[in-house]
């Protein structure tokens, strides 16, 4: 009932009822849709405070919120999509929520205003900001956003498998440090998959169960193994050869050493991969930490806690650190009239309060944004996982490049032709590298 | 007894063709009334919850009547845009004498090898300067430009096959090239007509591309762009509902059939342009 | 006085249409492949920034030493002209006079030092926006402006006293200019990426054999069985087989994917054949998308073909059948001769809809594994229109049209000589 | 009215389909256009009735000249072979249609329709359509809707090809009859010369884009202006027999005989090549002796009997006698012809008479 509650709460098109006397502005706010957020929620609020404040102040002006949300199974795609052809034509909204790579998309575009233009980033709450999240907002020497949320992905466990295959209580509880320390690596998961395999525990294929489509969380394999992906010198995109071909090399291994993991793993449906994870049936996989939101609210898995266990994404082989993707999203002010773009402003402003920012947090399993929330009684008491900080400390983001696109379409096919056999990981890398030669040129530095 | 053998194989034959057909739609309306079972193929028990749609508004949705009446004002119009215009420009080429003729229709049918969807930007740039961007009349009209090519080629070979002779004899009886057109020959090509609005129909009714990329406000939605949002990228989907709205999206193309399939196995009469 | 022929009036709505809304679109898609137009660079106009990477690659330029530094120069200035812009705004009377009492003549080399100074008086600038007026009014500097127009980057570069070239002028507005410009480059991009050429043989794989076994094959099959049929069962038939194309592509591949998944039907027969249960769209991704295409691709060939035969005159299959023709020698001699028309349009016309269609694969595998089962029409898509991390590239999307644009053309070429399209069209004998 | 084509040419691109052509019609008159297909006689029909533009010339319709008078106010009434009934219309409706095109009264159009459709006993089928009628019914329709509104003059394009031989009799007087009573001025093109000679006044006969002769049918049957005229008109068609002039006398490789003076006084010179014509009826056993050879066929015609008689040379004449068969295949027999009716033809083909005294006596 709860769920329904809050999905009655989130129409696409709010138009708020404001006062007859005061100026109405149109406020257009575009995100993806998730009944399971509060991005959409928090932005309703924001402009409910923002109005008392308009009218305390004595302005003639009122905003209206125009908020729409883009769903679809490619929902970001489409908004992306929608949001630049919209812009171009001059019928695209003040404020878009999206990930942080599309601010050098936009901002090379002129589609997006940079944020420190607008908003003082040393007043309350964006001075108490964390400040790793700052780098994804920046861009050519500009920030260009303020961070919406924050999350960490994370290799999660079935503890009652790993229990069968060996696990002592013990082990079980000091596994997420020997994560964090580098002692168990991403050989280690295939080992303990095998293991889960041969025992029986788990179907074949289900010992270690990535995720089943394109995405971010990919990249963390490469970093597992120390790749570089961005010249900070310069801001142009790197490819390391070798931590590309230990990346590769991996997924092969898992495939068709191991056997861990099915060869026509990538495909398989979201709805298929959840009832795998959520129902025992997948030994190790990965995700992120919203997903625990999806699983316990939307599917209905409620013994998370007691049967999952989780850590940070292992180092890929001893001597490498362990990593976490996080991915900010991140709200841009798009490029408008002097009025609507001080309003938005003030709207992020409002919306990025603690408070506000831990109703998303918590509602659907991501990081609180700024340092205060730690000390807040609702954010502390549901916060999941517990240990924000040190999730934090090792997470590292993709870079803002405009070629980010090209370069990790690339990467992306690379791996897919290893996992499916096509090619073997050495021959995947020297055609990778071709592509890029032919296609990126310049913008690619492959060392 | 030989055609009556040779019948009983067909039907054989033809069933183990359609049985993937029968497989993936039995398992559609049984989807549409039932629980799904969590661990079998087979459902748990009857219901209608996946019906909701019906009555009550889904959350960050439109109500599915205004988008029906939508994708109808949508369908309809570019139906009767593609018959018009269709219906003129066919008798042109095919019965007005005019300079560059068989180039024109030469270059028609080249026209079908653009892909539509890469032609979008352009469109979009088209569509913006006229200010019909973000607006249903503007896919409206795109779509119905997209189609005209293969209307006209339909239109064309029904008109090819109406004898010259009515013609003549109109203009002889003292009739305008027009009233000739519209009073003697439009009455003999019902059946393209009709062949040619079940083609444009079932095509814009089924249209997601251009009113999506086009006309994205939430107002302007179609059934198509409806049914595509209850698909996420991430997050489980409701695929009983979505199977249920996608049945009553197809009802107006079935009960259309339904009315005009007799005129769809006319087309040949008109050959499409491929009379031999 | 000259009548203007019916003719035109008949052809003009139509004319306008097609050429404003698709030749036009064509003619522009042709220009844009040679761009790089994309989302990054945006559509319209021009937009000069002078932003960190821009500065950069005008440090290694040759630009003149001393006009770089100039650029680069920041310097906040209160001098008559920005006192006078302060006085024209919205900031509070009392901060402005106390700017114009004390700041005259100071100069802050960033904006931090300036808001520093602005937060030591008295009245300081009630908000941000304030602050920001003032940096606005007082800086000195193009290092991180933007322009719109050329014209207004000459009249700021007058007013730093910046004297430049026309040589470096252009260099400037070329470095600085982050909107699109003409290239031929995506041309060279196609050629040379090692991937275009198994794109291309994924599209003519896929176009073959969709289009022999099903758009064909399948159709020609079912006209002919049905043909043969009684009414009520050919009805049948022939409907069963035209709800895939009435059933919407999103809700039909997924009726597909529910019966190729672990948990569908397939896996479900196949466990009775001790098959572990698995994703049988990612095991076979070649046959799933042409079956998938096949079965709604067929539905066009089987009416055009059925109702070819029904065209037939019956007394050519009496004749036969009294000649003691079997239905296979029929079908051989009588129909299959009579209705070569028909296939050979079905065959032209549904290679051109193959190529450029791609729904359907972007629905069921989205082209992989790997662009196993990338074609074409896909890959244009993928690059123009969708692209998960949002640089949408308009200008190479629309070279990899061209492409297919080309090969179309060829097609349809060799298809038109084949219908030997000239006889097609006789000369109409009203004259007037 | 009068109709009148001046060196009317018709060309479709390059090719030159009429070439510089005459003809005057008399008003009430109905002439014939005769010709096998694609000799230009639809062209013809379809100039005058404005389907098709003329390339140079002048067409009349009395004096006016209709050169670049549309078609719809040419008020020619047309019937063509397939007849052009609209299908989707009612008899009644079909026959309105050229005068509610003029908006005419309804109550004159009900009362001319009556009446029209009485001449020629359809009125019992005004309400049916077009396809619930037989040939002749349709046949009668279409030229009741040419002839409703009261044409400058009324063309008829193969009206009697799609009817079977009795109804095909039947049509030829009726219409013949219609034309009469009505008075119009008739234009009928037409690939059989029986029709063409039953049902008009004068026949013109086309080929190749030219007309050949223009006559009564019995002067283009006894005095053919040449050896196209003299074969087409004619069933069973004329023999022809090649030779030259020897001292008076034409000599073929296995005939000779001896030309009359009025032939000879034409003008023909010694060894010229000659041609002569002579049709079935004058070769006759009574004739003479210079017919020599063996019977080839014999086609028994019931009230007649027809034979080919092949001469030494190979070449054939046929003979037509009245009663049965009193000859066997093979017989070698020797006849003669009835020498005043030989047509004698020079080596282009051009009667030798005709061309002395001009063209047709008639004109």
């Amino acid at each position: 009932m709860k769920v329904k509650y809050f999905l009655s709460f989130f129409p696409i098109i709010i138009y708020s009822i404001t006062f007859a006397y005061a100026r109405d502005v149109e406020i257009g706010f575009w995100t993806k849709n998730d009944p399971i957020d509060y991005r959409n929620g928090s932005i309703k609020m924001a402009v409910m405070i923002l109005n008392e404040e308009l009218k305390i102040e004595g302005a003639d002006v009122q905003v209206v919120a125009k908020i729409r949300s883009w769903d679809g199974g490619k929902a970001w795609s489409n908004l992306k999509q929608a949001y630049s052809l919209a812009m171009e034509a001059g019928t695209g909204p003040t404020i878009i929520l999206s990930g942080h790579e599309d601010i050098a998309v936009w901002g090379n575009s002129g589609l997006i205003q940079p944020i420190d233009e607008l908003l003082d980033l040393d007043t309350w709450p964006m001075s108490n900001i964390v400040e790793s999240l700052w780098g994804p907002m920046s861009w050519n020497g500009k920030i260009w956003a303020v961070p919406q949320d924050a999350e960490a992905r994370l290799l999660f466990f079935w503890n009652k498998h790993l229990a069968k295959i060996g696990y002592s209580e013990s082990d079980l509880e000091a596994l997420p440090d020997k994560i964090a320390s580098g002692s168990y690596t991403l050989y280690d998961v295939l080992k303990d998959a095998q293991k889960m395999q041969d025992q029986g525990v788990v179907q074949k294929g289900f010992g270690f169960y990535p995720r089943p489509k394109k995405g971010g969380d990919y990249w963390q394999f490469y970093r597992a193994f120390d790749g570089d992906m961005q010249d900070s010198a310069t801001g142009k995109l790197v490819l390391d050869k070798q931590a590309l071909l230990a990346y590769y090399q991996f997924f092969h291994d898992a495939v068709y050493k191991y056997e861990v993991t099915s060869k026509n793993h990538i495909g398989t449906s979201w709805s298929n991969w959840h009832a795998a994870v959520t129902s025992g049936k997948a030994g190790i996989w990965h995700g992120g930490t919203w997903q625990r939101a999806e699983w316990v609210d939307m599917i209905g898995f409620h013994s998370f806690n007691e049967n999952v266990g989780f850590g940070l994404m292992p180092a890929g082989k001893s001597g490498f650190k362990p990593t976490t993707l996080t991915h900010p999203l991140a709200y841009m002010i798009s490029r408008n009239n002097d009025e609507l773009s001080q309003l938005a402003a003030r709207i992020i402003a409002i919306a990025t309060e603690p408070r506000i920012n831990s109703l998303h947090a918590i509602k659907s399993s991501h990081l609180g944004i700024t340092k205060v929330q730690d000390a807040q009684e609702f954010y502390k008491n549901n916060q999941w996982p517990s240990d924000t900080s040190s999730l934090l400390e090792n997470a590292f983001s993709l870079p803002n490049n405009t070629s980010f696109g090209q370069y990790d379409i690339a990467v992306w096919n690379g791996l897919t032709a290893v996992w499916s056999g096509r090619l073997t990981p050495q021959e995947s890398v020297d055609y990778i590298t071709k592509e890029l030669n032919a296609t990126m040129g310049g913008k690619v530095i492959i060392k | 007894m030989e055609k009556h053998n040779s019948n009983r194989i067909s039907t054989i034959i033809l069933f183990v063709l359609s049985l993937p057909l029968f497989i993936l739609y039995f398992f559609f309306f049984l989807d549409v009334f039932t629980v799904p079972s969590t661990d079998s193929i087979w459902p748990e028990s009857f219901t209608l919850v996946h019906w909701r749609f019906l009555t009550e508004t889904l959350s960050g949705k439109p109500s599915i009547w205004i988008t029906t009446l939508n994708t109808l004002i949508f369908s309809g119009c570019v139906v009767a845009i593609v018959l018009v215009l269709s219906s003129t420009a066919g008798y042109a080429l095919s019965r007005l004498k005019m300079p560059y003729r068989s180039q024109l229709l030469g270059t028609l049918l080249l026209l079908h090898s653009f892909p539509s969807v890469s032609l979008l930007i352009a469109i979009f740039i088209i569509l913006q300067m006229i200010g019909l961007y973000d607006s249903l009349v503007g896919v409206i009209i795109i779509k119905a430009s997209l189609e005209l090519p293969f209307g006209i080629w339909i239109m064309k070979g029904f008109y090819d096959t109406v004898p010259w002779e009515i013609e003549m004899s109109g203009v002889q009886d003292g009739a305008s090239r027009f009233t000739v057109w519209y009073k003697l020959i439009l009455p003999q090509i019902y059946p393209g007509l009709a062949a040619l609005s079940i083609f444009s129909f079932i095509s814009s009714w089924g249209e997601y591309v251009l009113p999506f990329v086009l006309a994205p406000s939430a107002e302007q939605q179609t059934l198509s762009v409806y049914l595509a949002g209850l698909l996420s990228e991430t997050t489980a989907v409701d695929y009983g509902l979505l199977k249920a709205v996608g049945l009553f999206y197809m009802l107006p193309v079935m009960i259309f059939y339904i009315f005009t399939h007799e005129k769809l196995m006319n087309i040949y009469g008109g050959g499409g342009g491929s009379k031999g | 006085m000259k009548r203007i022929p019916l003719a035109y009036w008949f052809l003009l709505p139509a004319a306008v249409s097609i050429i404003l809304f698709y030749v036009l679109p064509v003619i522009l898609t042709f220009v844009f492949s040679f761009t790089s137009m994309a989302s990054d660079t945006g559509i319209y106009g021009n937009h000069y920034v002078y932003s960190k990477n821009a500065i950069r690659a005008l440090e290694k330029s040759t630009l003149n030493r001393d006009i770089f530094k100039k650029i680069i120069e920041r310097k906040y200035v209160f001098d008559s002209e920005s006192l006078k812009i302060i006085s024209q705004s919205k900031i509070e009377k009392k901060t402005q006079t106390e700017i114009e009492e004390t700041l005259p003549g100071t100069v802050y080399s960033t904006e931090k030092a300036l808001f520093e100074a602005l937060d030591k008086l008295k009245n300081k600038p009630r908000s941000f926006r304030d602050k920001k007026i003032i940096s606005r009014a007082t800086i000195r500097s193009l290092n991180g402006e933007e322009f719109i127009e050329i014209s207004e980057m000459r009249v700021a570069f007058e007013k730093l006293q910046i004297e430049v070239g026309e040589e470096d002028f252009d260099l400037i507005t070329e470095v600085t200019n982050t909107s699109w410009h003409w290239t031929t480059k995506n041309y060279r991009e196609v050629f040379s990426n090692p991937d275009s050429w198994r794109i291309f043989k994924n599209t003519g794989l896929y176009v073959t054999l969709t289009l022999g076994l099903f758009n064909v094959g399948c159709a020609l099959i079912i006209a002919l069985l049905t043909f043969y049929m009684s009414l009520g069962q050919s009805k049948f038939f022939r409907s069963l087989w035209l709800i895939p194309r009435i059933s919407p592509s999103v809700l039909y591949v997924l009726l597909w994917r529910d019966l190729m998944d672990h948990s569908g039907f397939i896996s479900y027969v196949m466990g009775y054949f001790g098959v572990a249960p698995t994703n049988w769209m990612g095991e076979f991704p070649w046959v799933t998308i042409i079956v998938i295409n096949g079965f709604v691709g067929a539905s066009m060939g089987m009416i055009i073909f059925s109702s070819a035969m029904q065209a037939i005159p019956k007394s050519l299959l009496y004749a036969a059948s009294v000649d003691g023709a079997y239905m296979w020698q029929q079908i051989r001699r009588i129909i299959l001769p009579q209705i070569r028309w028909p296939i050979l349009f079905i065959a032209s016309y549904q290679t051109l809809s193959l190529l450029t269609s791609f729904e359907y694969i972007q629905l069921s595998t989205d082209g992989g594994p790997a662009r196993d089962t990338e074609v074409w029409a896909l890959h244009a898509f993928h690059t123009a229109l969708s692209n998960y991390w949002g640089n949408l590239r308009y200008g190479f999307g629309a070279t990899l049209s061209v492409v297919l644009v080309v090969i179309g053309i060829i097609a349809s070429i060799t298809y038109l000589k084949l219908f030997k399209f000239q006889v097609l069209l006789q000369e109409p004998p009203i004259e007037n | 009215m009068k109709i009148i084509l001046k060196k009317f040419s018709k060309n479709f691109g390059q090719v030159e389909v009429i070439k510089d052509m005459d003809l005057e019609i008399e008003s009430g008159e109905m002439v014939a256009l005769l010709g096998p297909s694609g000799c230009g006689k639809t062209t013809t029909l379809f100039a005058i009735c404005g389907i098709h533009n003329i390339t140079s010339g002048q067409i009349l319709f009395g004096d006016r000249v209709i050169n670049n008078v549309p078609t719809q106010e040419r008020n020619v009434g047309v019937v063509f072979q397939n007849y052009a009934l609209y299908p989707h219309l009612t008899i009644y409706e079909n026959i309105a249609f050229p005068l509610r095109i003029r908006k005419m009264e309804k109550s004159e159009i009900d009362q001319l329709v009556q009446e029209y459709s009485e001449m020629v006993g359809i009125s019992n089928l005004l309400s049916r359509r077009p396809m619930h009628l037989s040939g002749g019914q349709q046949q009668r329709v279409a030229l009741v809707r040419a002839l409703i509104r009261k044409p400058n003059v009324l063309l008829m394009d193969e009206p009697l090809a799609n009817l079977d031989a009795a109804l095909r009799l039947r049509m030829r007087s009726e219409i013949r009859r219609i034309q009469q009573e009505t008075g119009i001025t008739a234009i009928l093109v037409t690939h059989d010369q029986v029709e063409a000679m039953s049902m008009s006044d004068r026949i013109a006969i086309m080929n190749d884009g030219k007309i050949q002769q223009i006559s009564t049918p019995t002067e283009m049957y006894s005095d053919p202006k040449n050896t196209f005229v003299a074969g087409f008109i004619g069933n069973p068609p004329i023999s022809f027999y090649n030779g030259v002039l020897q001292k008076n006398y034409f000599v073929g490789t296995a005939m000779k005989f001896e030309l009359s003076e009025a032939t000879l006084s034409n003008g023909i010179q010694e060894e010229q090549k000659l041609e002569i014509g002579v049709r079935p009826e004058y070769v006759h056993p009574n004739f003479g002796d210079e017919v020599e050879g063996k019977i080839l066929f014999i086609e028994p015609q019931g009230r007649e009997t027809l034979y080919d008689i092949e001469l030494d040379d190979g070449q054939v004449i046929r003979s037509i006698q009245m009663g049965s068969q009193q000859y066997q295949m093979g017989e070698r027999i020797q006849w003669g012809m009835d020498h005043k009716n030989i047509l004698v033809f020079d080596e282009n083909g051009e009667n030798i008479f005709s061309k002395l005294y001009g063209t047709s006596p008639k004109l």
